[in-house]
């Protein structure tokens, strides 16, 4: 894990009060995995005073050939994601990382179902673009992903730039299926497209409630599943246990998703 | 002069530390994590998480919230226990060449007395520091650190449970801060260390709930330094034994001002969740002030506030 | 519903407020000096700069030293005397349609007597807010609003000196601010404001010596915001009377935290330096959220906390 | 007394670690005078948290002939003017002003006399501006300058554009005078070029021990002198009586430098 001073290069709104930030910072580029974060500090002024989690959107080579830059794709929620908004290219932004762990992605995986909420699709296309090249077995790689509305639903075409079939739910209607993205995982699993079994895997990022009813649809089906947790941090090292999560873990323990995750098997978790 | 090696060593009830820059109790882990960005063997002490006699769950989230220079945290002394921290975490901390110092908590006077005797004999461990802003489970919830006479009794009977160098670490939650130094320099502790979190809460007003699980929690960070300043000078004033100061100290311009104001040393807490590599930044600077101001020796420059 | 009008009165122990946004005591003048930002006549009340009996010049320079999110000050409150306030600032304020609280303190409980007795029957105040923040002269600098049976002898005393609404502001440097405010309500207080200043200290390291000529100072701003909150909580729950909610309010959710956690009403101090049009647009936010969340009258909001 | 959201027209380094700030407010330049300042707010989140003080240092017409611009000219010496040395162009400012009462320009004037140490040449320069437009009975307008060094010795082209004469000193002698600025003030009271009486003025701005020094001397000398004082300030409208300086108004009075000053005369302050 490293402290770096990185330069940005560059930072666009992608969706209304959605950017994303490519950063030059070999470091972590180059051993970082789909999954894994970096904690940005916004300001070297005390207020925003702690630093703010965004996983690692993707991972780019650099015309050398080694990895050397990061995206990061973040909504505008609050005043510490509104400073970044207004970040411009060459600047220098202050990066801790590569953080947790990220997805643990098996060579077997025939069929992958990635499953995102919002801003959730974030940490799924360096996924999508690992699996593509590690899996070589990989029969069907499919997206299931939600939004409020269709400025929610982000990065389709990176999807299926790279191959992947994209299935879009919004709460509003205004594209593609109205409702949840839930009920596209029911639709994909009752379907004929879904092949149940050990080389099945699905990997899913979104909010709470979302992750929460993944989980359990997930398993009664019994295959494989692994969620992105968020969580309140403050060190983003495992020292101050600000960030854990109750998980089944030798009965019932408090895991930390800055250290143990932010990934953790979707069985794992006990939620509240 | 600007090449003569400084001396940066000072002592703190018995315990020697190279230099006066800690870490703060639960801000710094067992040392292990922020290993990457800080050499632990160059810092004058590690202080670790508070550890109770049994493991402790601690809290439900959220635990924490940021505040306006500041944040607030509910951990509720989660840790592993005395057992699993000697057996797993000290080792490492050990073998790292850190001096260790072990902070300590119970929540009944017999229990104090059992986690520093447990760790009395232990090797590794240079001193202790004891948390006595904890609840008094027994006597209701009310707090050992906030009354001079459960500071005393509770000193005091540790004291009698361990040889090691006693730190007492105190609550910044009360009237007269120098009354309770007075109390656990009377009971035998050979240093003082403050402030510990000061209460403070935040309230989510879309839901109208506390934006932590616990209602309460602890403030730390630069918003409470000036307040952590104060308490130092108040019970440097009128104590015999060192002042470690705690409290917001986020670079050496902090730390000297704690120094000046009558601190024999110094934690850095809420600091590395900011800069991980703030307790070495904090330590370079102490050294350049001092080259600057031709200060061989750190500590002829303690408690020299001029009034 | 959304255009239908609000209701944001409230009432502090006798005093009508048109809305619940009133100005700290010496945060904010004699209202005169912030006329050009804001309507004086559109706040629920003006605090006026605290008086004595007689003026007083205050403490030596410097007296103001910004702080991480917030200040110290140690104007020591420097005043023109109750007589020149009702000769020469309070007919501008009665002129400007304000609703005004006299601020006042003395140093000794017979002062503190005289001076409410002497605002007692002036037309134009609709109350008064004694501040027991300070020193008690005759008891050795010992500060009234710290020990809970000096501040019920004050209380008490005033409370026999004048007829007016009294609304008691308590000092936040004590371990248990609720058995103040509970000792305060057994007095005679008609209302509870708080918090008053923290003490704190900063320090000029190269000159090594204290950054405010008093040394130590009051500590106001969004930096304490989280332990006011907490204290007008802690306070809420155990008292009858209403409270007002200050320290640190920078913005409209800010004050709705106080609202939510107890709070009646809250003043506007720090914030009004940094904005001057900070109580205006304090007012204006709660407004939006009453609209937004369907509240009709902001007295169904104060004390909701769910916990 | 205005708060306003203004832009910045330009911020150029003038001189190592000085800066000019070009700012478009008509509210505030159309109604400044010289010596008056502005209260700037340096962030946006809350720390810094205070607005920062400075003095005008120019005011500017625009094309169509009324008083939109104000200049300033500061020094970076701490965090807040460390962060205005980076603002932008086009970039929005918070101000509020015009604060405080500016120097009192007697038309009368035939002799005026600026001294200015280091950045406290900031407001002589619209004040010179002042003086030769509105005192038609002008004959010598002087300026005495001092600084550490070169670097701190401050915009002599545009007093000599003006047709002010500029004498210097430098502590380290690297531009004319080695010494201090109060050697010139002898020097030039000594000399010929001075007159005594009623018509001599004095105008001074600059850190306290040279503003000590120069009272003392004009005292003996009996001419009038007005002095600009700094003081540290929270609310600039006197409200917080945080920036109160001794007088011997009424005996010994406390009187405040954001609303009865910054311009004193210098007769009236009592030196610590
Ligand atoms: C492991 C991890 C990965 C994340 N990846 C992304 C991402 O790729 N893109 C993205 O847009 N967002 C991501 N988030 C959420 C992102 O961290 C928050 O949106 C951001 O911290 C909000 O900061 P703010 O100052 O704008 O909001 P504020 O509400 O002003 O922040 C106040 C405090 O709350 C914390 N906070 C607020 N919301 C969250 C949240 N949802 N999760 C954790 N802490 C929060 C902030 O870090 C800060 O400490 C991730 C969170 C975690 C834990
Ligand atoms: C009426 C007036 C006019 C001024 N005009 C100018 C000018 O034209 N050009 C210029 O460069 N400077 C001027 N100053 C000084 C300028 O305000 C300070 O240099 C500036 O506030 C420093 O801010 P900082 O954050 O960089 O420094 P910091 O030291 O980080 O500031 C900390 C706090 O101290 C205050 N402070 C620090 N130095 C001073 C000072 N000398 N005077 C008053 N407050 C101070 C700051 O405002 C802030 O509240 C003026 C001061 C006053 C009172
Ligand atoms: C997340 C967190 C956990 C803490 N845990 C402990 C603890 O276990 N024992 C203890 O004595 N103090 C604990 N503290 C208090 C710190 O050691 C320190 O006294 C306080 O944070 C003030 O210093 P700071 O402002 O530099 O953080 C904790 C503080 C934080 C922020
Ligand atoms: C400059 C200054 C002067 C103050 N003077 C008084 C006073 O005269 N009387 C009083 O009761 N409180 C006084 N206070 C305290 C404020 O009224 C208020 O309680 C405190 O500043 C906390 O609120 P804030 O954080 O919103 O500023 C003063 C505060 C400041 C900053
Ligand atoms: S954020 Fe500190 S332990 Fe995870
Ligand atoms: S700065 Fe507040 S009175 Fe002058």
């Amino acid at each position: 894990m490293y402290q770096v001073l990185s330069k940005i290069l560059f930072n666009i709104e992608v969706s209304p009060t959605y950017y994303k930030m490519g950063i030059d910072c070999p470091e972590i580029a180059s051993i970082a995995v789909p999954g894994q974060f970096i904690m940005i500090r916004v300001s070297n002024q005390l207020d925003p005073l702690l630093r703010r989690p965004f996983v690692i959107h993707r991972i780019q080579r650099a015309n050398t050939g080694s990895y050397s830059q990061v995206e990061i794709l973040y909504k505008i929620v609050g005043k510490g994601t509104e400073i970044m908004s207004k970040m411009k290219e060459y600047n220098d932004i202050d990066l801790l990382g590569p953080v947790g762990n990220g997805y643990r992605i098996d060579s077997n995986i025939r069929t992958a179902v990635l499953v995102g909420g919002g801003i959730g699709v974030a940490p799924l296309l360096s996924l999508a673009e690992r699996i593509i090249s590690q899996c070589s077995r990989l029969k069907s790689l499919i997206l299931l992903l939600g939004g409020k509305g269709r400025d929610d639903v982000l990065c389709v075409e990176e999807f299926e730039r790279l191959g992947v079939e994209v299935r879009v739910a919004t709460e509003d209607g205004s594209l593609e299926h109205r409702g949840l993205v839930v009920d596209l995982l029911l639709d994909y699993l009752e379907s004929r497209d879904y092949s149940p079994g050990s080389s099945t895997h699905c990997f899913a990022c979104g909010p709470d409630t979302m992750l929460k009813e993944v989980s359990k649809i997930i398993a009664e089906k019994g295959i494989s599943c692994q969620i992105s947790l968020e969580s309140r941090m403050a060190c983003a090292v495992g020292a101050c246990l600000g960030c854990v999560v109750r998980t089944k873990a030798g009965g019932d323990v408090y895991k930390k998703v800055c250290k143990d995750g932010p990934v953790f098997d979707s069985n794992e978790i006990i939620w509240e | 002069m600007n090449h003569s090696p400084l001396d940066l060593s000072v002592n703190i009830g018995g315990i020697q530390l190279k230099n006066p820059v800690m870490t703060a109790s639960g801000t710094f882990g067992y040392g292990e994590e922020y290993a990457p960005y800080v050499g632990l063997d160059k810092l004058g002490a590690i202080v670790v998480k508070g550890i109770s006699l049994k493991p402790r769950t601690g809290n439900p989230l959220p635990r924490i919230v940021e505040t306006t220079g500041g944040m607030l945290n509910s951990i509720g002394l989660e840790n592993i226990g005395a057992d699993r921290f000697i057996e797993e975490k000290l080792p490492y901390l050990i073998d790292s060449g850190a001096t260790i110092i072990a902070n300590i908590f119970g929540s009944s006077i017999e229990e104090y007395g059992d986690v520093a005797n447990k760790l009395d004999d232990i090797h590794g461990i240079s001193g202790l520091e004891i948390n006595i802003s904890c609840p008094n489970v027994k006597e209701g919830g009310m707090i050992f650190g906030t009354d001079p006479h459960m500071a005393f009794e509770v000193v005091n009977f540790v004291r009698q449970s361990t040889k090691l160098p006693l730190i007492v670490k105190l609550s910044p939650n009360v009237t007269d801060i120098a009354e309770i130094a007075r109390s656990v320099q009377d009971a035998g502790a050979d240093a003082i260390s403050l402030i510990n979190t000061i209460r403070g809460m935040a309230i989510n007003i879309e839901t109208k709930t506390p934006k932590l699980a616990n209602i309460t929690g602890g403030l730390s960070g630069p918003a409470i330094k000036p307040i952590a300043l104060r308490m130092v000078w108040e019970v440097a004033r009128v104590t015999e034994i060192p002042v470690i100061g705690i409290g917001g100290i986020m670079n050496s311009d902090d730390a000297l001002e704690f120094i000046i104001a009558g601190a024999s040393a110094i934690q850095v807490g809420t600091a590395n969740f900011v800069n991980p590599k703030a307790t070495v930044d904090i330590l370079s600077g102490i050294e350049k002030y001092m080259r600057d101001h031709r200060i061989g020796d750190i500590k002829s420059l303690i408690g020299t506030l001029r009034i």
